[in-house]
């Protein structure tokens, strides 16, 4: 793989970076893989690049419909935090959060991963009873977090209004000093030519259109593009179409895929330099490196694959927006946009074998997806190299919506952008 | 026809009726009466908006059956007024009946009467119905000028182009954050049924919306 | 936002009016008790997201608090009918299909 | 001041008798009304308006319009009221308005990234942060500041909003976006045939090109005819025209919304009592986009240095602003149309150099005249690069071959000081595609239009790719007729007659994009495609090169179309490189997804009115003055305030708590408790319905008594709480949480219409109807009989759990003897209207028994002495009764299968060691455990540590004189006796003792007395 450096930049711009290599291949697929990954999100790479370095599996292919990275990968507010309530969760998003720190070097590809501390408003004295459960809860799990009153938020953030004199006064707030956000589009790609660097085979513009099953078993997939391709296993990792791929393979999921809208303002000088999130009246904002407010909104109420919801719930938030940050008033929309996110009832993932052997899925990540990619990708690629689940994985399988075994997240981290 | 007028014990049974007027008058504050509108500034320039509270109501919910042809005969008897279907709103001299839902219509009156107005629908009613006194839990507001219609428009999405909303029509929608029963009285009046707890919330917003069209508060809208 | 058309108020409203209640024609067990955890796991949680027509309830909260259904194009957005509880839909994917083939 | 050197003696439609004054980079300048803020730049001769962010480039102006990328401005006169990048393009002039340059340090005439950006520009490729500034792994910090700092444009006001904005909500049979020749003729058809019309346009004046065109309708200037549809249309009363307002965002069935800036033009803070800006929120029947077209540049090299302009452009100054961009133009074109521009700079007496056509022999009837004109046309040849620095001093100009892919001969430099170009014209297909519809590319015109689509959507005029004006005004008129036929007006009486235009004669048009130069693209001076990201056509090679294959990549690694014009200018170019370094077709290439919105939207005028004051309702009870009035600090419960606590002067919260227990414990206290969720409940079936929604057994409750219950959902798990009265046989009044009101009374209805309309019963919300005061403490029936005589208080006649109708304070009145505090109480329910003279009324008479008012905290900690739960706070969503001690409350054998009866039964809910709801007594008296404490068993355990669960309600009891806490302890029902440690994030630990919750009379004699 063509190592990158600063160095390297320089040598390639006295060549009018006229050498630079593919960043990764463009294979034809083979008839046969140890492992099919469906997929080619930021999940799906990221566990295709850890089964190839952590298992030494290689004879890997990732098959994506459209483009790598072309889903919510591309779609969200890039915010990573791992100061989830339950244990189970909360495991979860630090194993991610720990891949983060150092994924760029990892990689060798800048994920720009920015530490900017992440901060989840309290606005009731229920909120904050909430607050301090949760932060309670990281601090004994070994999580960074620490509560924080009105006034200490206002330290943070001078330019919020922490006044007593809003709807809702900001009382005080949980504060992630290790969290922050990252380029989303770098996570991706940077997955994908280190993936590609190990054999990975990246097949894009092949779509599934059907599970190959002997027997009750998956033997392969069948795709428009190339036919089928058979495996050993097969990982799906298709938010925003897990229902369908499920039904594929005929069974369902407790999923249902919404929409979840976000929004840029244009580009403005630094002003923001935290990420600040509010689940009581529903704004989460942070500063990109280009100087675009991102904005997230809440879930639209109904199923929808469209990648767009409904104007109403653009205006609540950017009302919240305004009611917490009154001198960006002025500021502008440039432009907003949709996703897709597979919700469960209890606001956790699910990781898990299914009904079908052989067939593994990856999905319901709701909004919290992003921030789990590394994590996400490192239990998924042992869970396929094993065949079981991974110790972090296994309070995350489909079954616990029979038993009764959920990890409601609901409760107190609420939507969990 | 005088054994039907007053409940037999069996209904009383069944259902806690109940005369919710003083025997002696006693003090009573409406919904908005600490926003004592009355002494409200009012906009600078000349009013084309023109809004107040009518002084407390007699508020009667009928739940029953609409084709059910003895239910809709024993309100008519009760009321002088019959059911009114979807959307429409009908009034007398000391009533107006405005639907709901399907099977729920408003009935409002002098609120001294409320108790009267109950007990002979109860009277003329028999098997599965409802009726419910919610006089102290509403309010209405009395909407009227040149420009009502345009604080509706910024109030509510739903269309009060006369080609879809008619006088005597009768919606409930939103009203900024909150919402109301929105009747047309007529061309340019609007009465707005409002719950309680929000009174204040929609007079600010209403205040707020009418604003820039020049508004003034009217007491003597009823 | 959507324009949906209430049958109870026999007219169309805007999306704000209603809220969304998830997938229609989900019925209680008769017998709760004599259900299997996996079958009251699947009546609970477990529900068809279908890229296409979809059934689902409505409700229509800032208006008549009338329930009722909707086919809709999970990916168009298209409502193709309305109809109210305890009625079917004439309109279905299966019907569709077949009528494209047709 | 400078002079207007540029200004031209007449013509343009400014008003010459209004000069206004404006300061631009804190220089004042002379313009005219009907300006815009660029055409007066212009005007003065202002070149440079910015410096290219990665670069350090000198740029100009390069359009008329929304595309512009390069004059985007910060305005604001005062810190309140900075608005950052605005588009000067599209900003009208007015008296005293002062902007800046949003680049360019220290100046944008002398810019020290300048220098920088030509030595080190070269290692700036798409992508270059991806691959750099990565080791030290620690220095990413120091990097990104680096990096933030040079990306932004315009700055945030620092201070708040003086402004307010506002919303409307339109409902319309047809609106027709854009006022062009197209829109206006669409208008007019549809109002004609009678139908709700809405036009909206983005600029001050309707006419879209008619305003700069030298084409005559009916043998008139076509501004007169412009003049004579808008009188028409201003008369019709169907008729909302909108001037200044953006269609910026088409939404799904029909919805459009619509950005009207009402005083942009005329200051930046909006008259007093004014909105600045308003949202129309359209639902429209039908919509006719009538948006028009953009035009192309070329991209050869350099064409970004100040005096490279859009052909168009270049016209739209001279003929609608006065105003000439220079003295020497060379145009570059690629078809006839653009042929106009040499026309109207050469009618200004300024000289031609030159027509660059890429076309080796163009026919039509534009070049002939051209020749007629004397001017020198170039066929078969193009403008390879730009010379010059701050601005344009040459253009070199080679021939290039037919395909236009190779320059097959030396170039030879004209000076000139302007460049125009056209390559062609882009429809606006962006609203089309809000909605997920894709465009389609139609070779013909070299361009993409709008797509199928699901919504009532038609196109008119040249966003439909009719180019020529008599087709833009046939084709407005029917499709205006036609949205006014299927919106259910008949139209064919109407008559309606095309006006008359001079057909233009027009050759050929050549697909050209990208400009060939001698040297490879790699090693050519910048060719920039997007010129706000600084994407030139060597980095799209790259990103191609690299791998980046699909459009979306590209867009995505070299930011193309990511700037805040949205690659209005640069996406197609952008598009035609890719395609042609991937030897694919454009279509092959495909389209990238345009999303809402067109242009750039205030924050504030989406917010509308709902901020501030108005942000989200705040609900009261009847007694709120009185609330208010005696100090009470309010809690937010839903949208409810509640009193929380009523201090005293100097009191601490803790010493009012402390005070208010007590005068509750020991006479009695006052409570508002009418934002409790009440809901009537009446019919035949109403026992039966209650029994199935509650936990609990309900089949024996008498008349005249009342019953605690619990709801939970289908999972088994506790949702909301409350008494239910059995107020008749047939009738009950069922309360809920304050904040789960409205949910309760959707959940019932849900049942009732989905699952069991059978069911004879009817719910109706009295929540805000009953004022509800609960006077507790021992002498609460002393108090109370001073207030009613027709209720017999005797506590064996009217025993704990009763309720009684009679008059109180002389209201009728229903009072139940129900107990949230343990204490002998009353719960007084009126009429909401009589709240207030009730209340004054108990403390007139509760004077002497200190009667004490108290508030939600109190109220806590109270019922926490009891043991009592608060939904929604002891309850997260996933406990069941059986976790809360509460097997009393679920009764198994009830005939029908409650809700939550089966979910409460699945394997995780009744395995061993779940976590249950204690009491905990902290061994230190004095000692508080803080809510949210998670407990463990070891407090050395080293990290991560395991949690038994975590304290949900925790107070100092005044009463008790030590601290008590309620919270969840795994297996905690078995663990009585057992001590628990609570590690603090101090590093302190405070050890309790896990205990029944019922910490004070747990016999509950003092509410039997």
């Amino acid at each position: 793989m063509q190592k990158y450096s600063g160095f390297g930049l320089l040598k390639h711009a006295l060549s009018y970076h006229e050498n630079w290599q593919r960043v990764w291949r463009n294979p034809k697929p083979k008839k046969k893989y140890d492992i099919v990954i469906v997929g080619g999100g930021g999940h799906g790479l990221a566990t295709a690049y850890y089964l190839a370095k952590v298992h030494n599996i290689t004879n890997i292919a990732v098959v994506e419909k459209g483009y790598l990275g072309g889903g919510n990968t591309a779609r969200n507010t890039t915010i990573v935090r791992s100061n989830y309530l339950w244990d189970e969760a909360a495991h979860l998003y630090e194993h991610a959060m720990k891949l983060w720190e150092g994924l760029s070097q990892d990689l060798n590809y800048n994920v720009m991963f920015s530490q900017r501390g992440v901060l989840n408003l309290g606005h009731t004295l229920q909120d904050m009873r909430d607050i301090q459960r949760r932060v309670n809860a990281n601090r004994l799990n070994g999580i960074d977090g620490e509560v924080l009153d009105a006034r200490q938020v206002q330290e943070i953030v001078p330019i919020m209004d922490c006044s007593a004199n809003t709807r809702y006064p900001v009382l005080g707030a949980s504060w992630q000093p290790r969290a922050g956000v990252a380029r989303h589009d770098a996570v991706a790609w940077g997955y994908a030519r280190a993936a590609d660097s190990m054999g990975v085979d990246l097949i894009q513009q092949c779509e599934v259109v059907d599970i190959i099953t002997e027997d009750g078993a998956a033997v392969g997939v069948e795709t428009k593009q190339h036919g089928s391709i058979m495996a050993d296993r097969i990982g799906c990792v298709v938010a925003g179409n897990s229902g369908v791929m499920a039904n594929m393979a005929g069974f369902e999921l407790p999923i249902e895929s919404h929409p979840l809208q976000a929004l840029v303002s244009e580009p403005i000088k630094p002003i923001l330099d935290t990420v600040v999130m509010s689940n009581h009246v529903h704004g989460y904002i942070s500063q990109s490196d280009k100087g675009d407010l991102v904005i997230g909104a809440g879930i639209d109420g109904y199923n929808g694959y469209g990648q767009r919801g409904s104007y109403p719930t653009i205006e609540h938030t950017l009302q919240a927006i305004v009611e917490l940050f009154p001198i960006f008033s002025r500021v502008r929309m440039n432009r907003q946009w949709g996703g897709i996110v597979d919700t469960c009832p209890d606001a956790c993932p699910i990781i898990s074998a299914t009904p079908v052997e052989n067939l593994f899925f990856n999905c319901g990540w709701g909004t919290g997806g992003f921030k789990a990619t590394p994590g996400s990708g490192h239990v998924f690629a042992a869970t396929l190299a094993k065949g079981e689940a991974h110790e972090l994985a296994k309070p995350f399988t489909m079954f616990r919506f029979h038993d009764g075994a959920l990890v409601d997240e609901h409760g107190a981290a609420g939507v969990a952008h | 026809m005088s054994e039907v007028l007053e409940p037999t014990k069996n209904e009383e049974a069944l259902i806690a009726v109940m005369d919710q007027n003083p025997v002696q008058p006693m003090p009573t504050e409406s919904p908005m009466h600490h926003l004592k509108l009355g002494a409200r500034s009012q906009g600078s320039n000349v009013p084309t908006v023109y809004a107040g509270e009518l002084g407390l109501k007699g508020h009667l919910v009928i739940r029953g059956d609409a084709d059910n042809s003895d239910f809709r005969k024993g309100v008519e008897v009760a009321l002088g007024l019959g059911l009114t279907d979807t959307l429409q709103s009908a009034e007398s001299d000391s009533l107006s009946i405005s639907w709901l839902a399907p099977d729920e219509w408003l009935v409002i009156c002098p609120l001294d009467e409320a108790f009267a107005v109950e007990t002979a629908l109860r009277n003329s009613l028999k098997g599965h119905y409802s009726v419910v006194n919610v006089s102290g839990g509403q309010t209405v507001v009395r909407l009227t000028g040149a420009n009502a219609v345009n604080v509706l428009k910024k109030s509510s999405p739903y269309d009060f182009h006369e080609t879809h909303f008619p006088v005597g029509k009768v919606v409930t929608t939103l009203f900024g954050k909150t919402q109301a029963v929105i009747r047309r009285k007529d061309k340019e009046t609007w009465d707005l049924v409002i719950r309680r707890s929000f009174a204040d919330y929609a007079w600010r917003w209403l205040e707020d919306a009418a604003s820039e069209y020049g508004f003034q508060v009217a007491d003597n809208l009823a | 936002m959507f324009y949906i058309y209430c049958p109870y108020c026999k007219e169309h409203r805007e999306e704000e009016e209603f809220h969304a209640k998830g997938q229609a024609h989900i019925e209680r067990p008769a017998d709760p008790d004599s259900c299997t955890d996996k079958e009251w796991g699947e009546y609970l949680y477990f529900r068809k997201n279908p890229r296409g027509l979809h059934h689902e309830m409505w409700v229509h909260a800032v208006g008549c608090r009338k329930f009722f259904n909707v086919t809709r194009d999970t990916q168009t957005y298209e409502i193709k009918e309305v109809y109210k509880m305890g009625e079917r839909p004439t309109i279905t994917a299966q019907n569709q299909t077949a009528a494209k083939q047709a | 001041m400078a002079t207007q050197k540029n200004r031209l003696k007449s013509g343009g439609r400014i008003d010459r008798n209004k000069p206004l004054t404006f300061f631009y980079n804190g220089q004042p300048y002379q313009g005219f009304q009907g300006d815009t803020l660029a055409s007066a730049l212009i005007a003065n001769g202002v070149d440079v308006i910015g410096r290219s962010f990665k670069y350090g480039r000198p740029r100009g102006i390069m359009s008329a319009g929304a595309d512009e990328p390069n004059a985007i401005m910060q305005l604001g006169a005062t810190e309140a009221t900075q608005i950052p990048n605005v588009r000067a393009t599209q900003q009208e002039l007015y008296q005293g308005l002062h902007c800046r340059s949003t680049s360019g340090w220290p100046s944008v005439d002398f810019d020290a990234m300048g220098l920088i950006g030509q030595f080190f520009g070269r290692m700036l490729p798409p992508g270059f942060y991806y691959k750099t500034f990565m080791f030290p792994e620690s220095f990413w910090e120091l990097y990104e500041k680096f990096i933030r700092k040079a990306a932004g444009f315009g700055r945030s006001p620092r201070e708040n909003d003086p402004d307010i904005y506002d919303h409307m909500n339109q409902h319309t049979e047809v609106l027709v976006v854009g006022a062009g020749p197209a829109g206006l003729s669409a208008a007019l058809s549809a109002a004609r045939a009678g139908a709700r019309v809405i036009l909206a346009d983005e600029n001050a004046e309707f006419g879209g090109s008619l305003l700069s065109s030298r084409e005559l309708i009916d043998g008139d200037p076509a501004h007169l005819w412009v003049k004579k549809a808008v009188e028409e249309l201003a008369q019709n009363d169907n008729v909302l025209l909108l001037p200044r307002s953006t269609v910026n965002g088409y939404h799904d069935h029909n919805f459009v919304t619509i950005h009207e800036r009402l005083a942009d033009h005329i200051s930046d803070k909006a008259p007093e009592g004014k909105a600045r800006q308003r949202m129309h929120r359209v639902r429209a029947k039908w919509v006719v986009l009538a948006t028009g077209a953009h035009e192309r540049p070329l991209v050869f090299a350099n064409n970004d240095i100040p005096g490279c302009m859009l052909a168009s452009a270049v016209s739209t100054y001279i003929r609608q602003y006065g105003v000439i961009p220079g003295n020497n133009l060379v145009l570059m074109t690629s078809n006839d149309y653009a042929y106009r521009t040499a026309f109207d700079w050469q009618d200004t007496g300024r000289k031609v150099i030159a027509i660059v056509d890429s076309r080796q022999n163009p026919t039509g009837q534009y070049v002939e005249e051209a020749k007629n004109r004397g001017i020198k046309v170039m066929t078969g040849s193009a403008v390879i690069q730009a010379e010059g620095g701050k601005r344009v001093n040459g253009a070199m100009i080679a021939p290039i071959s037919a395909d236009g892919d190779r320059v097959t001969g030396d170039g030879t430099v004209l000076s000139c000081d302007t460049i125009a170009s056209s390559g062609g014209w882009s429809p606006v297909v962006h609203l089309s595609c809000h909605t997920g519809s894709r465009p389609v590319w139609r070779g013909d015109i070299h361009g993409f239009v709008p797509g199928e689509t699901v919504q009532q959507q038609l196109i008119a005029g040249a966003v439909s790719g009719s180019y020529s004006l008599s087709e833009c005004l046939k084709e407005g008129l029917d499709i205006g007729l036609l949205a006014a036929t299927n919106a259910g007006h008949a139209t064919d009486s109407l008559n309606v007659t095309v006006p008359k235009v001079e057909e233009l004669v027009e050759g050929e048009r050549m697909a050209m994009f990208y400009v060939p130069h001698s040297k490879p693209t790699s090693r050519a001076p910048k060719q920039f495609v997007d010129y706000q990201n600084d994407v030139t056509a060597a980095g799209i090679e790259l990103a191609t090169r690299e791998g980046f294959e699909s459009i979306e990549h590209v867009k995505r690694y070299t930011a193309m179309g990511f700037g805040t014009d949205q690659g209005k200018m640069g996406n197609i170019n952008g598009m035609a490189i890719t395609a042609k370094s991937l030897n694919k077709t454009i279509p092959e290439t495909g389209t990238t997804v345009f999303r809402p919105n067109y242009t750039p939207v205030t924050f504030g005028a989406i917010a509308g009115r709902h901020c501030r004051d108005l942000f989200d309702p705040k609900r009261y009870t009847a007694m709120h003055e009185w609330h208010v009035e005696n100090g009470a600090k309010f809690e937010d419960v839903g949208q409810w305030k509640r009193p929380w606590y009523y201090p005293k002067p100097g009191e601490t919260m803790q010493d009012a708590l402390n005070r208010e227990c007590r005068a509750t414990r020991e006479s009695v206290g006052i409570l508002d408790a009418s934002t409790l969720g009440k809901i009537d409940i009446q019919g035949k079936d109403a026992r039966e319905f209650i029994s199935r929604v509650y936990t609990n057994a309900w089949a024996k409750l008498a008349v005249g008594k009342c019953r605690y219950g619990l709801m939970c959902g289908e999972d088994g798990m506790v949702f909301d709480d409350g008494v239910t009265s059995c107020l008749g046989e047939n009738h009950f009044l069922m309360t809920t949480t304050s904040g789960g009101a409205a949910r309760v009374l959707e959940w019932l209805e849900l049942y009732h219409q989905t699952e069991w309309p059978e069911l004879e019963v009817y719910m109706t919300s009295v929540t805000d109807h009953w004022a509800t005061m609960s006077i507790a403490g021992p002498n609460s029936r002393k108090l109370l009989a001073e207030l009613t005589d027709d209720i017999d208080l005797d506590k064996d006649n009217f025993k704990f759990m009763d309720w009684r109708q009679g008059t109180v304070a002389g209201v009728p009145a229903r009072v139940f003897r129900i107990s949230f505090t343990g204490e002998l109480s009353f719960e007084i329910n009126v009429p909401a209207h009589y709240g207030m003279h009730v209340w004054k009324k108990l403390f007139e008479h509760g004077a002497k028994y200190n009667l004490t008012p108290y508030g939600t905290e109190t109220m806590h900690v109270l019922r926490a002495e009891k043991g009592f739960i608060i939904a929604g706070q002891d309850t997260d969503g996933s406990v069941h009764p059986y976790d809360l001690g509460m097997s009393w409350c679920v009764s198994e054998n009830k005939p029908f299968s409650f809700i939550g009866k089966r979910g409460m039964k699945r394997e995780d809910c009744v395995k061993e060691n779940r976590k249950q709801l204690v009491g905990l007594k902290p061994k230190d008296p004095s000692k508080v455990i803080p809510e949210g404490s998670q407990a463990v068993d070891n407090p050395n355990q080293p990290i991560p540590m395991t949690m038994l669960g975590h304290v949900t309600s925790s107070y100092y009891s005044a009463c008790l004189g030590h601290g008590i806490a309620m919270g969840m302890i795994r297996n905690g029902h078995n663990r009585m006796g057992d001590t628990v440690y609570y590690p603090q994030a101090d590093g302190s630990v405070i050890e309790a003792e896990i205990c029944s919750p019922i910490f004070l009379d747990p016999k509950g004699e003092r509410q039997n007395v």
